[in-house]
């Protein structure tokens, strides 16, 4: 047994983050309460710097380290830079939100970034324990910060009802790993592969792992029947961490989802193409369904979210580089969308007001016109409406539906999106059609003004010049 | 002069551009007024639009004007333009409605005029841009995309019951074109590309032809709408502010129409001969049964609604005669009178109907009902007003020499061809459009004064009369002198007759 | 001999019972954590008993990070029991009930 | 040639734009701007309408057919406007013209007062007067169109658009409820005519594939076995079919039975309008169709047929209500239904020449008789009920000797215009061979009776007898002024003499030859025209006739009713009262139209309404489907119960759901 | 019966109902102690299956460290146990089914007919020289590098998160700001007065 030397490049970005994590918690003890804007804008660098380190990946050749454990390919590489681009804009959004609810501490950064570090393990494992690592580390973190207001009941149940449903969810994945584990005698997913595509293991123990793991990936990223924890906690949860919970993860989410089907148990997408359809049909019909009877934003936005989560499986279902490259699209475009939505909730709370009524939207064109124009633009986007950016992710998706031949399903999308619509449009109607309830001035940082403007624009503007972000997610699937 | 220019480009985002150069300059800031703006924007896409039709070769039935270039790639996906004498008109009678709506919600619109003026010419722009777009995913990106101002007028602007309304308006039609939208997958999926011309040469089977059609039939059949998916045309038009209900009445309903014509005859041909009888009977009910309902609407625009729905069945039985007309005579010669009727009827019920909402409008803006019971005797008070009401009702009631006739007597005359009782029952709007239309100019303009409202009343002022008299200029014009815009459809008209004659199968 | 399907038959009836701890229980949400702490342990005799039948250490491996994690787990849950308790001074499960529909 | 299409195009034009300055401009121009304008239209019309007339008959020139605009062209069929200028067309226009010319100059005295009609709330009697003279101008205009139209579609645009300035002018005074009532009555029953007659142009196109007269007419003999399946099973000769659609055309605008019922009713319009539309011109526009197009109806037996007995039975029934009528205008309007009978019934029996005679002479002596009734209701301020008049004949001398002259002419006196023309029509019907005739030849002879009774009920009540009206207006009755009664005296002229003067070539000679084709089976004419020797002979031979005796029979009565015995007719109508109240009622179809067609489509839309719209559509499909999501919506997010053990359950559950899509697989 | 079957079944009898009794107990103190109880009897199973370190591990550290963390929480929390386990009979039976259902399901799929004896015959056990601790700890350190760091940030992220959650800085309390204490200079604390002297009397 020689010692084993690594190639820590790859991993680069990852280690560059873990430092500073540790630097930021040692310098934040320093920090009074003041200057505490000094953690804040090192989080924000140390996101820009691990972006910096991640981009300069960009054309490496695909390649596995530490013992195959992480893999550094351009889907995993595009999935972190739009995990660290999201994070980043969360904590831009959320900086006076948590200034005013008293959330302004070292701790929430550091949690914060050790979340994204347990994405980006995620994102690049390519091996049943680094990937159940991330996973529990981003977990832990959300689960704290949830629980981050501490005098805040509402954020405590949220919290307690996350941690028990996520730990009965990872346990049933770390279950359904055993199993896998038992039948392919590893825990690599390269070697999960060949031994799947072998076709040796007992294909009944694998189905039974499979169905096991694929409860973990669905409660994590919200689909029914795993979905019960999203609207409680979005809806509990302050609104800074909503916007984080319901941003980032789902890209890691969405990640862990293509490792553990695609990179090892291709071998049985028969299996998991049913499983799959029937968690997407249900998410879009009681994602887009329940939403329609919610008085608060946030929990509306949950439950469009679990919606969302339907529609990127669909992108899953067609099992092609197509399809998982419209998935991928669809998972950046749902956190942009869902970026600039809570943002906008972000954006009308006030120290001791949390502007999460649906009410609290009405007549907003008087107030602010742009403001307005932007929640129209995420409203529609959301709803899949040209020529904003939702449209192209749901096209992608139905496209590759349509494509393999799934015509119910495409069929069954396209009407949900339109009863989804509905509860959309009651948001512009609110915002339009209505008359304000109070003659108040948004006031907003320039930072949020700006964050929140850049995010508007690029649903519009990326709506309107798709190709860019298409055409990276089809060469990252290999698809082009 | 203008050849080398991008024409359809400059109809398309000159209103687009200008619309949000409206929002910016806003009339919240004193100095630069809205209208003022808005009003040289339409005009100036009005100007432009007008060489696409001085310039149109109608001796072609090839794609003019054409524009193409690499839009999304990935989806193989072209910013391809092009028009032809199916879409030429369109342009510019949306070119010219538009101008007409800024003129009429000049001094009616008080609350966010910007905003208002914004979404007419933002819409004017994608309008121009469906009827233009060569390019599959362009025309549905568009055609969704028209949605939304739409709905925001209908939903700022509107009255009473606007929300319902507006909702109902576009949830209607997104359910409509999301069925098109899977179509024009499949499409994709087997022809690979997004160029409708591709799929007009693309030969499918006819059970796939059929549910395409019919995929393509609920999204057009709503916006033309058809019965019975028609009843959101009064709800949105009762509620519509005057423009928006103009830009409804005479653009967006041409649009389900332009879709039959650009998409399910040339892509599904057999599947339209073996489901004209559906489309047949459709039309006849919404000719016959919603005359009818016309008749005892107490709402003037709810009945100028379902006339228009009346009248835009003409369009619809013109186009889908034309199998039986090919059986009957042997041959798809005798075929183009009837499409060409549906056309002509396009544009006329594009002027006739926007005429008759605008004279609805001038009498909401003074009296705030659009009851008829409400009126009676408006001629006592305003006679100039009460003259183009009548000519426009009487355009309505297809009276010849107006526009309105034109195509309604096209499409009978090659009804009869077909069968002699579906001209019978088309015909039968001679009586009952008459009917619905003249006997609420009885109640409405005719008579004593009935109340002391209508006493008050002031007769329309020069820029009411304006667009009025414009409009009725066009009115006869068209109905007295048809024949360029004819000549402009010919040979199109016989190219795709030429076309659904050969099977796709 | 013991043949590995005793053992994953014992690692499945305690799966079962903490998941019908989680749901029997309506009352005391440490017993929630506890049952999540069982469950975790079923996964472990899992990946053990795995391991040795097919003679690779991962599965050893993997549970040490488990137990690691699940040692996380309980400090991060109680944490969060206790802010629970003193925000609302229960931790009764049927009292949970703020965030709903 | 080139000249004569100017002069064509001046015929028509000048009335156009006539109307159109008088109708623009009529407030800038004036009143008297607005009548000389009109006046000045019309008589250059009438005056370049006798030069036709002159170069064509008289001269003999070459009938011609010329297209001066194409509409549109659509499958190479090209629909034009064009003039089809024969001997028939230059009668027409000559007539059109001249009792036209009669009315605008009528006007000027008949509406010289209009402001009164008018209530003081009211804007739109302002210009009236202008107006007014803009409308017969247009009128003018269309019904020159339509005679002068070498096509189907021109024809069908002239027929609709003297359909439409008919609505105007009936509804002229707009503030009258029963006027307005009329109009759309009018123009409804007009338009379910003009449904047929669209149909039938249809039919036209389909068969011969263009819509001009000459080419259609030469090819018809080619189509006439040509059969069509109308209702599964039974199948129709293709020329019957298009020549009763297009005389369903006919039927509405000529009023025959049964749409005949907006005539009466458009007596709410202004009098002089009464006599150009509603007497002279428009309502003969079904008689000229058909005359014109007799190639077609010549083919078709059984069509003729359907022309005879229709036009038979308007000329009795209708006839039988001027009985009863009180109002003086619609006396005359029931006569002029039941002369159109009488035209129409020869156009059946293939008179078509006797038929358009009788359209010219009827022209002239029924405006009289209208412009008279009218100079007596300007006399009587604008009162209409007989039963108030009576023992005019004194004050009015001129309108009495003319109304007289008039009757006469109608009820057919020897030696009147009426005579020849309504003589050869029942001489004509009486020759006739084909089904109906008999029953139609019965028919008109009472109805000679019954006109003669029902004009000279009229004629005695109005000029003769007691003096019924009150104080008041007894003490302003004078004679109307010159511009009323010197239309009344040139329309007398050929009351009393056209007759005599054209029934020879008119009737019985070579006239219409070339204009109007009649099969040798059908041509009762030419066998009239044997026994025919010259107007005096004709006249003198009538006191040997049925209907002479009749005719004066019904003058007798009359006269024995209404001036000698004047309780009788009390007596009589108590005695049949159900009779009286059937006639009253007019057969009931007034009521029968607005409960069954009226209301009924009323209550058809009201209930495909509520029951299709709005209940079945909209809330059954549209709002019911939001409903089901709401309601879904509500019970689903009960599952969401707030509860943990309830979300953990969900997510076992789920998890042997997933196992279950295996295991059952 | 052979010894080893005997340590499994009387083991894992008791693993078993020590998990029905953490589930039904009233009190959370009994919950935690049969827990416990769990754990012990599951560390024996390890043993059997040659998992001696993690046996070990799971010994030390559950019940060393984690259970007495429940205990102490328990205790702190001061929790009313009598309404604790109302009800409980009431969702007993369909708590009970779906468990059932669930277990069928499962020893389905991991019953005899997968993994019986004859699939899955026992490995022959390690020679004596074996160290199962020295080959986890071989592996951990080479191999398994890379999730060994991510693990350790697990720990550190547990450590702040349970600080950041649970330490409370109340706004009444006095406490000594070491800092302010260092910092304090003479002059802000003393201040020298001058007096005139006291004249003598």
């Amino acid at each position: 047994m020689t010692a084993q030397t690594y190639n820590f490049l790859p991993a680069l970005p990852e280690m560059f983050m873990l430092g500073m994590i540790c630097l930021i918690l040692v310098i934040d003890l320093f920090l009074s309460e003041r200057s505490r804007v000094v953690t804040y804008l090192l989080s924000q660098a140390t996101l820009v710097g691990t972006f910096a380190l991640t981009l300069s990946l960009y054309g490496t050749q695909p390649e596995q380290t530490f013992n195959g454990m992480f893999i550094n390919d351009l889907m995993g590489l595009l999935l972190k830079l739009a995990t660290l681009i999201a994070t980043f804009m969360v904590l831009a959004y959320s900086r006076s939100y948590l200034r005013e609810h008293q959330m302004f501490s070292g701790e929430f950064f550091v949690l914060g970034l050790a979340a994204v570090l347990g994405m980006m393990v995620m994102i690049s494992a390519h091996h049943f324990v680094p990937l159940y690592l991330g996973l529990e580390l981003l977990s832990l973190s959300l689960y704290a910060m949830v629980a981050m207001q501490r005098d805040s009941v509402a954020a405590s149940e949220a919290a307690m009802k996350y941690f028990v449903l996520g730990a009965m969810a990872s346990a049933m994945l770390l279950y359904g790993m055993s199993m896998i584990y038992g039948a392919t005698a590893s825990l690599n997913l390269g070697d999960i592969n060949i031994a799947v595509q072998s076709g040796r293991p007992d294909d009944l123990v694998l189905v039974f792992g499979l169905v096991f793991v694929m409860v973990g990936v669905a409660f994590k990223l919200g689909a029914v029947p795993f979905h019960m924890w999203v609207p409680d906690v979005y809806h509990g949860a302050p609104t800074a961490v909503t916007l984080f919970v319901s941003s980032a993860p789902k890209i890691a989410a969405f990640a862990m989802l293509m490792r553990l089907l695609v990179d090892g148990l291709s071998g049985i997408y028969a299996q998991w193409h049913d499983i799959l359809v029937v968690l997407a049909f249900l998410s879009m019909a009681i994602g887009n369904i329940v939403a329609i009877a919610q008085s608060n934003i946030k929990r509306m936005l949950a439950y469009s979210g679990i919606s969302h989560m339907g529609f990127l499986m669909l992108g899953v279902i067609a099992g092609n580089s197509g399809g998982y490259a419209s998935a991928m699209y669809y998972a950046l475009v749902y956190v942009l969308m869902g970026l600039g939505g809570f943002g906008m909730v972000i954006l009308l709370s006030r120290a001791g007001f949390e502007a999460e009524r649906l009410d609290d939207f009405k007549g907003l064109n008087e107030r602010s016109p742009w403001y307005a124009a932007l929640m129209l633009f995420f409203m529609f986007s959301m709803a899949g409406v040209p020529p904003f950016l939702g449209f192209w992710a749901k096209l992608g998706v139905i496209q590759s539906l349509v494509a393999t031949g799934h015509m119910p399903l495409a069929v069954a999308a396209v009407l949900f999106s339109v009863i989804g619509a509905f509860y959309y449009l009651r948001i512009v109607k609110l915002i339009y059609f209505d008359k304000p309830q109070t003659g108040e001035p948004i006031r907003a940082s320039g930072e949020l003004r700006l964050v929140l403007g850049v995010n508007g624009m690029a649903v519009l503007l990326l709506g309107i010049f798709p190709e860019t972000v298409i055409a990276l997610c089809k060469a990252a699937m290999g698809a082009v | 002069m203008f050849s080398n220019l991008p024409l359809l480009s400059l109809v398309i985002w000159t209103p687009i551009i200008g619309g949000l150069l409206v929002l910016v300059t806003g009339s919240e800031r004193k100095g630069l007024d809205a209208r003022v703006v808005a009003l040289l924007v339409a005009l100036l896409t009005f100007v432009l639009s007008l060489p696409l039709f001085s310039q149109f070769d109608s001796t072609s039935s090839a794609m003019q004007f054409v524009e193409r270039s690499v839009w999304i790639d990935t989806f193989n996906v072209f910013y391809h333009l092009g028009v032809d004498g199916i879409s030429m008109p369109l342009i510019v009678l949306t070119t010219f409605m538009t101008v007409i709506v800024v003129i009429a919600g000049w001094r009616v619109i008080t609350y966010k005029k910007a905003q208002y003026m914004a979404a007419f010419l933002i819409m004017e722009g994608l309008m121009n841009g469906v009827f233009a777009s060569l390019d599959a995913m362009l025309f549905y990106v568009l055609w969704e995309a028209m949605l939304i101002p739409m709905f925001i007028i209908i939903g700022i602007w509107g009255g009473e019951r606007r929300v319902y309304a507006t909702i109902k308006f576009f949830l209607y039609t997104f359910l409509g074109s999301v069925f098109m939208l899977v179509a024009l997958l499949w499409l994709h999926s087997q022809t690979g590309s997004f160029a409708i011309l591709d799929y007009h040469a693309a030969r499918i089977g006819l059970n796939a032809q059929i549910l395409i059609f019919l995929a393509f039939l609920i999204a057009f059949a709503v916006k033309v709408p058809m019965w019975p998916v028609h009843t959101w045309l009064p709800d949105a038009h009762v509620e519509a502010p005057t423009g928006g209900s103009v830009i409804l009445a005479a653009i967006m309903l041409k649009l389900g129409a332009y879709g039959f014509l650009r998409f399910s005859l040339p892509i599904t041909p057999d599947a339209s001969h073996a489901l004209d009888w559906l489309m047949i009977t459709l039309s006849l009910v919404a000719v016959v049964y919603i005359s009818f309902v016309a008749l005892v609407q107490q709402d003037m625009k709810k009945l100028i609604a379902y006339s228009s729905i009346a009248h835009m069945g003409f369009v619809t039985l013109g186009f889908f005669i034309a199998f039986m007309i090919a059986g009957n005579t042997g041959s798809f010669k005798g075929t183009v009178m009837g499409i060409e009727g549906g056309m002509v009827q396009r544009v006329s019920h594009g002027f006739v109907s926007g005429a008759m909402v605008l004279c609805v409008g001038v009498l909401y803006d003074r009296m705030h009902s659009r009851q008829i019971s409400d009126y009676g005797g408006v001629v006592n008070t305003m006679p100039k007003f009460a003259a183009f009401m009548v000519l426009f009702a009487m355009a309505n009631a297809g009276l010849p020499g107006t526009s309105g006739f034109v195509g309604e007597f096209m499409v009978i005359l090659s009804a009869f061809k077909a069968n002699f009782w579906i001209a019978f029952f088309a015909a039968t709007t001679l009586m009952l459009g008459a009917a619905y239309t003249l006997w609420m100019v009885k109640r409405v303009i005719y008579g004593k004064v009935s109340n002391h409202h209508v006493a008050e009343l002031t007769d329309i002022d020069s820029r009411e009369f304006l667009f009025l008299a414009t409009l009725a200029v066009m009115v006869l014009l068209l109905g007295l002198w048809p024949a360029p815009l004819l000549e402009v459809m010919g040979a199109t008209v016989d190219h795709l007759v030429e076309h659904i004659t050969h099977s796709k199968l | 001999m013991i043949a590995l399907s005793d053992y994953l038959i014992v690692s499945a009836i305690l799966f079962c019972i903490s998941m019908a701890g989680v749901f029997i229980n309506r009352k005391n949400v440490l017993i929630l954590l506890m049952c999540v702490e069982l469950m975790l342990l079923a996964v472990n005799i899992n990946f053990i008993a795995f391991s040795h039948f097919l003679g690779d250490a991962s599965g050893q491996i993997f549970v040490f990070f488990i137990l690691t994690v699940a040692a996380a787990e309980a400090a991060i849950g109680l944490a969060i029991l206790v802010v629970l308790f003193r925000n609302r001074r229960t931790i009764n499960v049927d009292e949970l009930d703020l965030l709903k529909g | 040639m080139e000249n004569m299409l100017n002069i064509l195009l001046a015929i028509a034009l000048a009335p156009l734009v006539g109307s159109l300055l008088a109708g623009l401009f009529g407030g800038s121009i004036g009143r008297r701007g607005a009548h000389s304008v009109t006046i000045l239209g019309v008589t250059i019309a009438f005056v370049l309408s006798l030069l036709v007339f002159k170069r064509l008959v008289l001269d003999g020139g070459e009938s011609i057919n010329q297209s001066v605009y194409t509409w549109l062209v659509a499958e190479g069929v090209r629909f034009e406007v064009g003039f089809l200028i024969d001997h028939l067309t230059a009668m027409m226009m000559v007539v059109v013209t001249f009792v036209s010319l009669m009315v605008h100059i009528y006007t000027i005295g008949y509406m010289a007062d209009d402001q009164h009609n008018w209530p003081d709330d009211s804007r739109a009697g302002t210009n009236s007067y202008q107006r007014f003279f803009s409308y017969i101008s247009l009128f003018t205009f269309s019904m020159l169109m339509l005679v002068m139209a070498n096509n189907f579609m021109q024809l069908f645009f002239g027929w609709e658009a003297v359909g439409l300035v008919s609505y105007l002018l009936i509804g002229f005074w707009s503030t009258r409820e029963t006027a307005i009532y009329a109009n759309l009555k009018a123009f409804l029953v007009n338009r379910v005519g003009d449904f047929g007659f669209l149909l039938g142009i249809a039919g036209v196109l389909m068969y011969f594939n263009t819509l001009d007269y000459a080419e259609v007419f030469s090819a018809v003999s080619l189509q006439k076995d040509l059969v069509i399946s109308i209702l599964p099973g039974s199948e129709w000769n293709v020329l019957t079919v298009i020549a009763i659609l297009l005389f369903i055309g006919a039927m509405g605008k000529s009023a025959q039975v049964p749409l005949h019922v907006w005539l009466p009713d458009s007596m709410e319009g202004p009098t002089p309008i009464s006599a150009l539309i509603h007497a002279a011109t428009m309502v003969t526009a079904g008689i000229f169709m058909v005359a014109r197009m007799s190639p077609i109806y010549e083919l078709s037996e059984t069509a003729l047929t359907v022309v005879m007995v229709i036009g038979a039975t308007t000329a009795l029934f209708m006839g039988f209500l001027g009985l009863v009528q009180h109002d003086i205008k619609r006396v005359v309007a029931y006569s002029t239904l039941s002369q159109l009978g009488y035209m129409t019934a020869a156009l059946g029996a293939s008179a078509y020449a006797a038929s358009i005679f009788h359209l010219m002479t009827h022209a002239f002596f029924k405006a009289l008789l209208f412009l008279a009734a009218g100079s007596v209701i300007i006399a009587m301020h604008h009162e209409q009920d007989m039963r108030k008049m009576g023992g005019l004949r004194k004050y009015m001398p001129i309108t009495w000797i003319t109304s007289l002259i008039g009757s006469l002419a109608l009820i057919g006196t020897p030696g009147f215009a009426g005579f020849y023309s309504k003589d050869s029509i029942i001489e004509a019907v009486g020759m006739s061979h084909i089904a109906g005739a008999t029953y139609a030849h019965w028919a008109l002879l009472i109805g000679v009776f019954i006109t003669a009774l029902y004009s000279f009920r009229m004629y005695f009540l109005v000029f003769h007898g007691k003096e019924r009206m009150d104080h008041h207006t007894r003490e302003h009755l004078h004679e109307s002024p010159l511009v009323v009664t010197l239309p009344l005296i040139l329309l007398a002229i050929p009351s009393v003499v056209i007759g005599a003067l054209y029934v020879g070539p008119m009737v019985f000679g070579n006239f219409f030859a070339g204009a109007i084709h009649v099969e040798e089976a059908h041509n009762v004419l030419g066998e009239l025209a044997e026994e025919f020797h010259g107007p005096l002979t004709m006249a003198a031979h009538a006191i040997t006739s049925v209907p002479f005796w009749l005719a004066l029979a019904g003058v007798v009565t009359a006269w024995l009713l209404y001036m000698k015995f004047t309780d009788v007719p009390e007596k009589i109508r108590a005695r049949l009262s159900v009779l009286y109240r059937i006639l009253e009622n007019k057969y009931g179809f007034d009521w029968f139209y607005g409960h069954f067609f009226g209301g009924g489509s009323q209550l058809l839309g009201k209930g495909l309404w509520r029951a299709g719209d709005v209940v079945l559509i909209d809330g059954l499909l549209v709002n019911g489907s939001a409903r089901v999501v709401g309601w879904s919506a509500a019970l689903l997010r009960h599952f969401q119960s707030g509860y943990l053990y309830h979300y953990a359950f969900a997510m076992i559950v789920g998890l042997l759901s997933l196992f279950g899509l295996f295991v059952l697989k | 019966m052979s010894f080893e079957q005997f340590v499994f079944y009387a083991f894992s009898a008791l693993l078993v109902l020590s998990a029905g009794m953490v589930i039904t107990v009233r009190n959370p103190v009994h919950s935690a102690l049969f827990l416990v109880l769990a754990f012990f009897t599951s560390a024996a199973l390890w043993v059997l299956l040659e998992a001696e370190f993690l046996a070990i591990t799971l010994v030390l550290v559950y019940v060393g460290a984690v259970m007495v963390l429940f205990l102490f929480v328990v205790m702190m929390l001061d929790i009313n146990i009598v309404t604790m386990r109302k009800g409980f009979a009431r969702y007993l039976p369909i708590g009970a089914i779906v468990a059932l259902l669930l277990l069928a399901v499962m020893v389905m799929a991991v019953g005899g007919e997968h993994f019986g004896l004859e699939k899955w015959s026992a490995p022959a056990a390690h020679g004596a020289h074996y160290s199962n601790t020295k080959e986890l700890g071989r592996l951990l350190y080479t191999q398994y590098l890379y999730p060994f760091e991510i693990a350790a940030m697990i720990l550190l992220v547990a450590i702040v998160a349970a600080i950041a959650l649970t330490l409370r800085r109340r706004p009444g309390t006095r406490i000594q700001s070491v800092d302010q204490q260092v910092a304090a200079r003479r002059d802000e604390r003393v201040r020298l007065v001058s007096m005139s002297a006291e004249e003598r009397k």
